[in-house]
This record gives structure tokens, C-alpha cells and sequence, in this order.
């Protein structure tokens, strides 16, 4: 399944403006928590700041997102992780309210409940964890309520490669499969689980690899490249929607920051990061689209612009947001 | 039809019928739900009347059903999942607490998760320390569950349907031993009339099952029926107690527990639980909070689990779980307690 | 592999004691649990009697037990099931011991305080469970703490197929994998989990094969036949003595009762027994070494002879035992 | 060596370096424990010293890895696998509650498991309802564990050394916010005089943190710091504050806690897991139990988290979590309350 030019645009158009995101993120995030604003001693205060505690960035990681949710529609669920940005703004999530969330603001999506990982949005079904493994068996209930009021809605569960090997993964693909459930199962094979490699981790070389315990396809996508991504997943999505079952599809991916912000990497190998640089796939997709005559130099520009100018509203907004009462914090346990 | 007396087991499965024909969104899932009937007979008769995709056996993987509960649930349904022993929460925790209980917080209420998860619980019948425990005191202390424990047939059906119209997740716990099973010994008073109509019982709202002058017992579930006897003996020595149901802990009804202990003066909790760091320590604190407007007359009193895993051996069993002759033993011994002179500073 | 003539001989005494300890305890499990002295009304009584609670025998089972057994010594571990007798009593655990346990008697071997699911045999290196899944992970700790000391022992987890669909298999088996550990993964596929028939729980054909999702081999034993066990479970010990990591293998076998003692079976086709019992692995096992001239009539008569002794004997000593004094509950919480 | 001072986090990979040498059946086993040193610290050093075979890293796993601890420790090894917060309990509760906790006892002491779990937990740092909870309630409820929860560097290394040395199952708690960490703000006073050589601290001892005569606060972990500086500005307007640092809550030091409130009369107990059903009511009963030897001069008081998730958003997080101030005011609401009179009966 190829992508339409609209697709295409589309998908560079998110990548941009994850990124973009991403990038403003990590600079907005170290305001406040650097010497000699913090407590004497410390090299820097997770609790500091705008935007305290801890924060996973997906830079690099953005085709995986925009290459499954370019097939997705606003009643399809997603459930993503604890590096759920990206994940987020592909499936149309809001800036505004989920930057307000970040920066803990009463205008959030969770009036400043959640915070970054916790982002819940029921008017594009989005939703995510900060529990590893945990957003699979949710994916799995959205794709049954969808299978028993027979809509033809599918739910995607994203995780890592370190959730791979969660009971909670087993579990939800065992019940998938046997319900023949709408699911398509996304592993961002990123291959760090904090400090641990794939390797110390998963047993086997792909995750896709797993699929044969339940029965079901699995798909390895060997470059972390949003065309191959949404050609795998595409097909997958039909089939779903088709009700011939779920799939597993494991993405080679690669995450450019630590595994939060603040994370030293003495584990990662010194040039990692600059050989991965080299191959970041925002200028290599730009490239391609520009040789096969889907965009110009000028509609490239106006992408970049328009992407930037929606975060930095975004940022903006929640900026401006003032924070909740402290007695909301005694509200909405129930509804 | 007055006089219609069902067990409490039927009395679920009745709720059950009722509110899956009132809305199609409701349906179950869980561990032998379906031809079975369930274990301890909650969903007896129910494939046979709602076919299998709205009773649904699953394979034994509790994480995966009870989270595949909240995904439904996000997505407008109503599942009811059942975990077939409490015991077993140890497997499907996460789902249940950090995301059942919390999502609706995290999302500042826009996320509503309608679910119910009924459970079995309790012993007394020599299952030993993995599938004999109450534990309703873990699921009270993590925010987020409301969490119901009815005594009686005409509580859980009422209650039951109150849980699944709710649109907060709903822990039910059924104890075992007063569900009227054929295979099973029970309290006899838990079977009772129950009205043929669908009806709610409000959460929050304690029953008094007695009324008395000389001390509050504060208990729930099968202990209800404990309490009784223990106070039919007690009243043939002249000591009159009065009998609290609890019903639901989250929401407690702090209220009923003050108002009653402020006129008795003494307090007995009894309780099928451990003893330490759960529901008897609650109720003591919540009386030792208003001790401005609550004089006391003794000292506190508690039965709990002692602090031990459920043991096998009857001898064992029947030690550490609190029976009729320890809540006599209790009240008269708090009967007799006097709480220090001095202290009116 | 094939068996020595002392090992068909073991195999065979240990499935006629298994099966005669088995219907043995059916019997005395019935005691004082019908009316008239039970509580009026009820068909039942599950706590009343000398042996009360659940009790979910093996009768059936027993190929599995004694073929995976007979390759073990004392200093292997073996962590069996909620149906955990067979499995006991081919690991050597004492039967007067374990039949005072199960009696809840002070001479127990947890004194009372386990049951009959919770069997402890430090000697011989034998736990269980009641929690359905629960089994494989502490014989991956077995077996990590033989491969830590060098020590050529293996492990061994029981489970059932309905057994295979919980997370804690998954985690079990990567772990092992991943760190090649001498264990062995035995499934007892029996075709039930309580009314859940396999196809109804498990994705695919057989449990076997899950092993390609973690890389290590997988061996289907398509019957319920001890050399058939003992074969396949051969190789997988020899390979895990030998430090080349562990083995999922699936039994297909079968139990002649129902799931729990008391358990009326509406769920199961009314001949289904009747069948199986036309398939009983013992008699058919003492033809072929008829046959093959390992067994005399005489020496079965010995065999049988003995096996039911050692069975009348540990019931008897367990009917004679004491019953712990009640503030022994109060003991053994902590060492 | 006097005057040489560690934060928590170093004492604890001291014991754990000083124990390794000692033993060589004590590993460790969890998620980063390797290269990164552990996430707070916990097990810096460990691996360049002794290699990834006694300080193994794992796959994200922690019923597997968190069983296998039970498994090796019953073939004689002494393992230590560290749950990296203590919130992710709910995916290996079972292995942890269900059989590390009850094999001992379900095998008539036969089995030794002598475990120790290490974990993370506590807030204040906005890191949200999953990755910010106190939860030792719920494993001080559930029988068969021991657990510790130490407040400073000096009760960190000693209270380490006896959980490993224990042939029971320790968990082991230390708050995230007086680790003494380089990159979270903390409590300077968890960073104290640590002896070179190892020592124990045995368990079941309370400490008299700072002695007074008008109330009782009893605290533990993080939040004694707190208790420490609100006592400060209570003495300034004449109240004197004792406080006690309960260091371990299984066993539970009950006498100490008796013997302050006997004196003093008054009981505040500041703690920041979830208020309901937990260690505040636990505290709470067991003075009420003793009411006729302790005479209360004023209703018992509780600060806790209000059975809330604990919420992101800094302002929100900060009114939940029990503060200095939130310490100051309930101290003074304390010194002004009065139990009602009559009761003697
Ligand atoms: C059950 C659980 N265990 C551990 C953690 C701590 N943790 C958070 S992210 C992470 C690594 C996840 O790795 P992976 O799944 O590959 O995702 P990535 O971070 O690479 O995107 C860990 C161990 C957690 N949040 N939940
Ligand atoms: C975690 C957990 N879930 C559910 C149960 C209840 N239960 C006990 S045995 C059983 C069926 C087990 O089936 P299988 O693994 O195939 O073993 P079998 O009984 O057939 O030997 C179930 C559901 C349990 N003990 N533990
Ligand atoms: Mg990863
Ligand atoms: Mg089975």
C-alpha cells in the first residue's frame, strides 16, 4: 500500500512537528533546574522548573508514530507509552491542552493531573501509561468493544522492545489472537530499555519474532523509515478492519536524548548518537519527497513554519494557563 | 411474590440478568463465567440466557482481561470482569490499581471506566493461605475503587446493580461462605427475600443490623452473621450490642460508625482481614480522630487475622480467622475495660 | 534415550502408587462430606471431613510426572502445580509426610499449615502452588543458582496448558532463555483448564510451539505415554546438564477426574472419560513390558502389592497423627 | 575514620558492597542495576567491583525475575532484586505477597528465603501517580514480609546489612528524596555519620528522633525530616514535639509509640502513603487499644495522603503530600483539641 501525496505530505508535515516539539521540550524542561536556581550541591533538580519530574523525548522516533496513525481515524484507539508525545500529535491529540498537561496547568487534558505521561484524550481515543507493558491489554479491550458493536475501529498498542518481555504483552497477544481482535501490536524496537540492550532483554532477535506463539503475522520493519512503516501497518489496519485479526509489527527504531532528560548514557556506546544522527529520517524523507516531485523547497518551508508556529502557540498556551487550586487536587477521583 | 428468599449467590446472578437486559453494554468476562456458572455460582444461568460474547470465558491471564475491561470500558461499554479468587490480584494488580482506579483522576474526569470486578473472598473452609483472604484493606488504601462487600442476598443484589449502573470502577467481593452454595456450609442468614424488581442500595450508607446500648460492633460481610449470634449470646448475659454492616469501604460511612460509638461508648471491630494495617485499624482511628465528641468508655477492641498467613489445618484456620466465641469473648472484655483517668488537659 | 529396565520398573511402580494414592484420596475426600452430616440442605461440603478444602488429583497424569522424574535426582528441583501429587510423589517426597499435610496434621510436611497445594520438600528439592503460573519462575531461580555455583543441576516447572496464557510463562521463559539456564518447562496438557477448553485459551495448536518466541527448542509429546516423556524430557535434562540452556515441551495427557473433587463436569462431553479410560497409560504400560519381557505377572503383583502398601501406610500414619495445637498458627511467619 | 558523612544512596551500595564480599551467595538482580548504577543510586559501583554475574541486569520482567529470587534463595543463595519504584508492585505482587511471603510459613518454617526487595518510592518531585507512592501499607498488611523504610545514611547502611543477613524476606524502602542524589532536591539531614566497618541495626527499634513532652509525632522515611523542621518551629512557640522515626513498620515497634504518647498524651502521625486503611490508621488503633493505660489528652490526629492518586501538577502534588506547614498546623490543632468528657464509665 502506498501512500497518497496527501499522506505523504502529511506524515512530513507531523514528523516536523514532533520533532520540532521534542526539541523545544528539552530546552524548555532544563529551565529552573540548573545551578544556581536549585538546591546547593546538585548538578541539576528533576523537580525544578516548568516542567518537573521525569520526561522521555521520542525525537528520532517519529516514524513509527506518523507512519500507524496515517492509517488511523479519530474513533480508532491508541494507547501509548511512557514516551507518548509522539505518539500523541500523530493521532491529532491537541497542542495546546497536552502542553498545558505537561506544564501541570488547569487548561490541561488532565487539568494538570497526568502530566506528561499520563495524557488522555477520549475525543481522538488517545490514551497512554507509564506502566511498561501496560497498553496492551487496554488496546485489547478497545478493539473488542469495537468488534462486538461491529465497527469496523481498530486499536493500536505501542510499546518498547524492553515491554516485549512484560506478562502483559503475552497475555494481550494470546488474547488477541484468539478473539481475532482489531489490534495491530507496535513494538519501537528503540533497542535501549533505559541501560539494558535488546540483546540482555529479548531472547530472540526480533520481537516480531513472537508472533508465531499466537498465531498471528508478525512484521519486522528493518529501517526506521515512515514509508515502511506505513506499509506494514497499512496492511495490517485493512486486515484488522476486515476482521481477520491482529498483528505484530516490530520497528527498528532509534531514540536521539537519553532515556530521560537528565540521563547521563554512560551505557551508550560514545558515537551512537552521532552515527544515528546521520541517518535521521526527517531530512531523508524531505529528500526523497522532493526527488520524487511530491515537495518543494518553498512547501517545505512552509511546513517547517507552520509545524513551529503550533508548538510554540502550544508552549505558549500553556505558559499563559494558570495552575489548578490546590484543593482541585481532591477532585475527580470519581466521576 | 413476598417471601421470595434467594442465596446470595442467585441474588448476584438475578442482578446480573436484569441489568444485561436493561443495556446491551454490559457483559462479562472471566475465568469459567459461562458453562460453569462461575465457581462460586455468580453467573449461573447467564450464557444460556446471553450467549458467549456477552459471557465470556477467558484464558487464565487476569491482566489481560482486566485491562482488556478498561479499553472497553474507555471505549463506552460496560464490562463486569471477574476474578475468581481475590487472592489472585497479586497477577493483575497494575491494571486494577495504576490504571482502573487512576485513570479517571489522571484525566482530570474525562475518562470514565465503568467496570465492575467481582470477587471472591474469604475462608473458613480450609483453602488455605492462597484462596482464603479478605484483602478488601489493600483495595480501600489505594485510591480510585469503590469497593462493596455485601453480607446478604437482598444487599448484594441491590448493591450489585448499584455498582454496574456506576460509572466508577466497582470492586465487588462476595464471600464465599455465605453465598448458599450446594457444596458449600454457610450463614443462613445471608440467604433472604429479595424483590423479584431491579432495585439500588446507595454506597456509602452503613446498616445497622442491631440495635444496642452497651457496645458498636463495626463489621461486614460473613462476620455480619457471626456478630449476630455472638450478640444473641451476649444479650442472655444483659449486654446488648449494636451490629454495623459496613457494606461499602470506599465510600465508608464514617458518620454511622461515629453516631453509634458516640452512644454506645464502646467499640469491637471484627473483621475477616488481617489485622494489621487495614480496616479495623480505620475504624479505630476514625473514632480516635473524634475523641472530642465521642467519649469512650473502654479501650478499643480488634479481630482481625492475627498477622499470619491463612493456615491449612481446621484447628489452624478456625484460630486465626475470628469465630462466634472471639467476638463474645471481645465484648466482654471490652465490657470490662476502663480507659485511664486523667487526660483532660 | 531409551529407559533402563530399573527405570521402565520405577516408572511403572510410581504410576500404579500415583494412581492408587490418587483414588485413594478420592475416597477419604468424600468422608463426612455427604449428608446426613453435613449442613442441612447442601449436596456437599467441601470444608467438612478429615481431608477438607479443594483437591484437585492427577489420576491420568502420571506419564508425565514419572517420565519427566525419572531423570531427576534429589538435588534437581522440581516446582509442580495445584494438582501437585503425582509430581510429588515421583520426586520422592515421603508420603506419610505428604499425606499428613494434606490431612492438616502437626506431622505434616508443613505442619499443617500448607495443604495439599503447598507441599514443601526441601530434602528433595519440591514446592507448588495454587496460583496457576506461579511455578515457573522460582525454577528459573533454581535453576540460575546451579548455573551461578557450577553445579550440573537442572529445574523443573510444571504447569498446565490453561497455565501457558499467564504472564508469568512469558517472563519465565525469556529469562531462561536469555540466560540459558539449565530448566525444563513441562506443559501438562490435559485439555482443560477448570471448563476452559485449550482451544478456547490458547492461540495456537500446541505449547510447544511458544518456543520459538524465545528461541529455545520445543517438543510436542503427542501422547500420554511415559517413554514417550521420557524420551523427549531426556534430551532437554542432558542438554540443560550440559549448559546448553533450557527446553519448553507440551504432554498431551488427560485427568479422569474432574477439575476439583466435587466438580459436577457440566462442561465436559459425557463419554469423554470413558474414552480416556480406554487409553489408560498404566495398564498399557505394564502390556509393553510384558511384552517386551521387563515385567512378570508376579513381579506386577509385587509392584502393585508394595505401591499400595506404602499408600495404606501413609494414609494410616497421617489418620494417626495429631492435629496441630491452635496457637501453632501463630508460629512460622518468620525463622 | 570519624566525621565521614554519606548520602543514603552511598550507604546503601557500602552495605551492599560490604555484604558481597562477606557472601558470596549474595547477588543482585533488577532492571539497571548493571552499568547505570541503579536509577537512585542504590547499586553504584557494584558492577565494576563485582562483575555481571553477581550484579545482573534484567529484562523488564518483574514477576520473572522477582520469582526467580524466590527460586535461587531456596537453593541457598541470598539474592537481592530491586523493584525499581515501588508502584510497579501490581505486575509481580503475586510472586511477592502470595509466595516470597508465604512459603516460610505455608511449609512450616522448612523454607528459608532470605530475600531482600529493594525499592524506590515516594513523591514530591511531580513525577505523577505511578512513579510517586509510599504503597508500605499495603505490604505491612499482607503477612510473611518484613519491612524496613529508613530515614538517614546512618540507618540506611545498618538496617541494609541486617535485611541481607536475614533469613527472612525484607522489603526494603528507601524515599527517592533523601537519597542524597545529584539530580533530585533532598533532605540534608538523611545525610549523615556513616562508620567504614559493616553493623546492623535490629529491627522492631523505633527511634526517639527528638524528645518532647507535649505531643507525639510518629513518622518515618522522608517525611521525618519534615517532622524534624516543623518540631523546630513548634519549640518556638512553645510546643515540644517528640518525634519517632518507626525505621522498620514489620515488626512494628508498638511499645515505643505506647510509651511517647503515655507520656506526652497527644499522637499526631505524619506519613506520606495514602491515609485510609494504611499505617496512620494502624498507629492510630494501637493507642486506641491502649486507652487504658495511655490517657489522651486530645483527639488522635493523621496526615496522609488524602486517598487521592497523587496528582502531576506541582501545587496539586504539594497540597496532598503532607508538608512542614500541614505538620505545623495539625501539631497546633492537636495541642488545642480536647477529648470529650465523661466515658468512665
Ligand atoms: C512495569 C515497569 N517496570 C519498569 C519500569 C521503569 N521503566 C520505565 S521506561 C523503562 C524502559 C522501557 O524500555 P522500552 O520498553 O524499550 O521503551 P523505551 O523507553 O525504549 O521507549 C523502564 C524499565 C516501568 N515504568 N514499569
Ligand atoms: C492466577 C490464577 N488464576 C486462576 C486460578 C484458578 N484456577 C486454579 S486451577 C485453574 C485451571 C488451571 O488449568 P491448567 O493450567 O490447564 O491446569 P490443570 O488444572 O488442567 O491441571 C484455574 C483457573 C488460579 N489458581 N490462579
Ligand atoms: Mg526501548
Ligand atoms: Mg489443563
Amino acid at each position: 500500500m502506498s501512500p497518497s501525496k496527501a499522506q505523504l505530505l502529511w506524515m512530513y508535515e507531523k514528523m516536523v512537528e514532533i520533532r520540532y516539539y521534542e526539541e523545544t521540550m528539552a530546552k524548555v524542561y532544563m529551565e529552573g533546574k540548573l545551578p544556581p536556581h536549585i538546591q546547593k550541591g546538585l548538578a541539576f533538580d528533576i523537580g525544578s522548573g516548568p516542567v518537573p519530574g521525569e520526561m522521555h523525548l521520542a525525537a528520532g522516533q517519529e516514524p513509527v508514530a506518523v507512519g500507524v496513525c496515517a492509517h488511523l481515524r479519530d474513533e480508532d484507539t491508541v494507547v501509548g507509552t511512557h514516551r507518548p508525545h509522539h505518539f500523541a500529535i500523530a493521532k491529532g491529540v491537541p497542542l495546546d491542552k497536552m502542553t498545558a498537561e505537561i506544564f501541570g496547568k488547569k487548561t490541561g487534558l488532565g487539568k494538570g493531573k497526568g502530566g506528561h505521561m499520563h495524557l488522555f484524550d477520549p475525543a481522538h481515543n488517545f490514551s497512554c501509561s507509564g506502566i511498561v507493558g501496560a497498553s496492551l491489554p487496554p488496546a485489547c479491550g478497545a478493539a473488542l468493544a469495537a468488534k462486538k458493536r461491529g465497527q469496523d475501529r481498530v486499536a493500536v498498542a505501542f510499546f518498547g522492545e524492553g515491554a516485549a518481555n512484560q506478562g502483559a504483552f503475552h497475555e494481550s497477544l494470546n488474547l488477541a489472537a484468539l478473539w481475532q481482535l482489531p489490534a495491530i501490536f507496535v513494538c519501537e524496537d528503540n533497542h535501549w530499555a533505559i541501560s539494558v540492550p535488546k540483546e540482555k532483554a529479548v531472547s530472540v532477535a526480533s520481537v516480531a519474532d513472537r508472533a508465531c506463539a499466537y498465531g498471528m503475522p508478525g512484521v519486522c520493519v528493518p529501517e526506521n523509515d515512515p514509508l515502511q512503516v506505513f506499509e506494514a501497518v497499512g496492511e495490517a489496519v485493512a486486515r484488522a478492519r476486515r476482521g481477520e485479526g491482529p498483528t505484530l509489527i516490530e520497528v527498528k527504531t532509534f531514540r536521539y536524548f537519553g532515556h530521560f532528560q537528565g540521563d547521563a548514557e554512560v551505557y551508550r556506546p560514545k558515537d551512537e548518537v552521532k552515527h544515528l544522527r546521520a541517518l535521521d529520517p526527517i531530512p531523508k524523507l524531505a529528500a526523497r519527497l522532493k526527488q520524487d516531485g511530491v515537495l518543494t523547497a518553498q512547501e517545505e518551508e512552509a511546513i517547517v513554519a507552520r509545524a513551529r508556529q503550533r508548538v510554540d502557540e502550544a508552549f505558549a498556551f500553556a505558559r499563559q494557563s494558570p495552575y489548578p487550586a490546590p484543593q482541585e487536587a481532591l477532585e475527580d477521583v470519581f466521576v | 411474590m413476598a417471601g421470595r428468599r434467594l442465596t446470595m449467590a442467585e441474588a448476584i446472578s438475578e442482578a446480573f440478568a436484569q441489568e444485561m437486559e436493561r443495556d446491551p453494554n454490559v457483559f462479562i468476562m472471566g475465568e469459567d463465567v459461562g458453562v460453569y456458572g462461575g465457581i462460586f455460582g455468580a453467573t449461573k444461568g447467564l450464557i444460556e440466557k446471553f450467549g458467549p460474547e456477552r459471557v465470556m470465558d477467558t484464558p487464565i491471564s487476569e491482566t489481560g482481561f482486566i485491562g482488556a475491561a478498561i479499553g472497553a470500558a474507555a471505549a463506552g461499554m460496560r464490562p463486569v470482569a471477574e476474578l475468581m479468587f481475590v487472592d489472585f490480584f497479586g497477577v493483575c494488580m497494575d491494571q486494577i490499581y495504576n490504571h482502573l482506579a487512576k485513570n479517571t483522576y489522571m484525566s482530570g474526569g474525562n475518562v470514565r471506566l465503568p467496570v465492575v470486578i467481582t470477587t471472591a473472598i474469604g475462608g473458613g473452609y480450609n483453602d488455605a493461605a492462597q484462596h482464603s483472604q479478605c484483602l478488601y484493606g489493600v483495595f480501600a488504601h489505594v485510591p480510585g475503587l469503590k469497593v462493596v462487600v455485601p453480607s446478604n442476598a437482598y444487599d448484594a443484589k441491590g448493591l450489585l446493580i448499584e455498582a454496574i449502573r456506576d460509572d466508577n470502577p466497582v470492586l465487588y467481593m462476595f464471600h464465599k461462605g455465605i453465598m448458599g452454595l450446594p457444596w458449600m456450609a454457610y450463614f443462613e442468614g445471608s440467604t433472604t427475600e429479595v424483590p423479584e424488581e431491579p432495585y439500588t442500595i446507595p454506597f456509602g450508607q452503613a446498616r445497622v443490623v442491631r440495635e444496642g446500648k452497651d457496645l458498636t460492633i463495626v463489621t461486614l460481610s460473613q462476620m455480619v452473621h457471626k456478630a449476630v449470634i455472638a450478640a444473641e449470646m451476649l444479650a442472655k448475659e444483659g449486654i446488648e450490642a449494636e451490629i454495623l454492616d459496613l457494606r461499602t469501604l470506599v465510600p465508608l460511612d464514617r458518620e454511622a460508625v461515629l453516631a453509634s460509638v458516640a452512644k454506645t461508648g464502646r467499640l469491637l471491630v471484627a473483621d475477616e482481614d488481617y489485622l494489621g494495617f487495614g480496616l479495623t485499624g480505620e475504624i479505630a482511628a476514625i473514632v480516635g480522630e473524634h475523641l472530642d465528641r465521642i467519649a469512650l468508655r473502654a479501650p478499643i477492641k480488634r479481630l482481625g487475622v492475627p498477622n499470619v498467613p491463612i493456615p491449612y489445618s481446621r484447628p489452624l484456620e478456625q484460630f486465626v480467622i475470628p469465630q462466634v466465641e472471639h467476638i463474645v469473648a471481645a465484648a466482654k472484655e471490652t465490657m470490662q475495660g476502663r480507659v485511664a483517668a486523667g487526660g483532660r488537659a
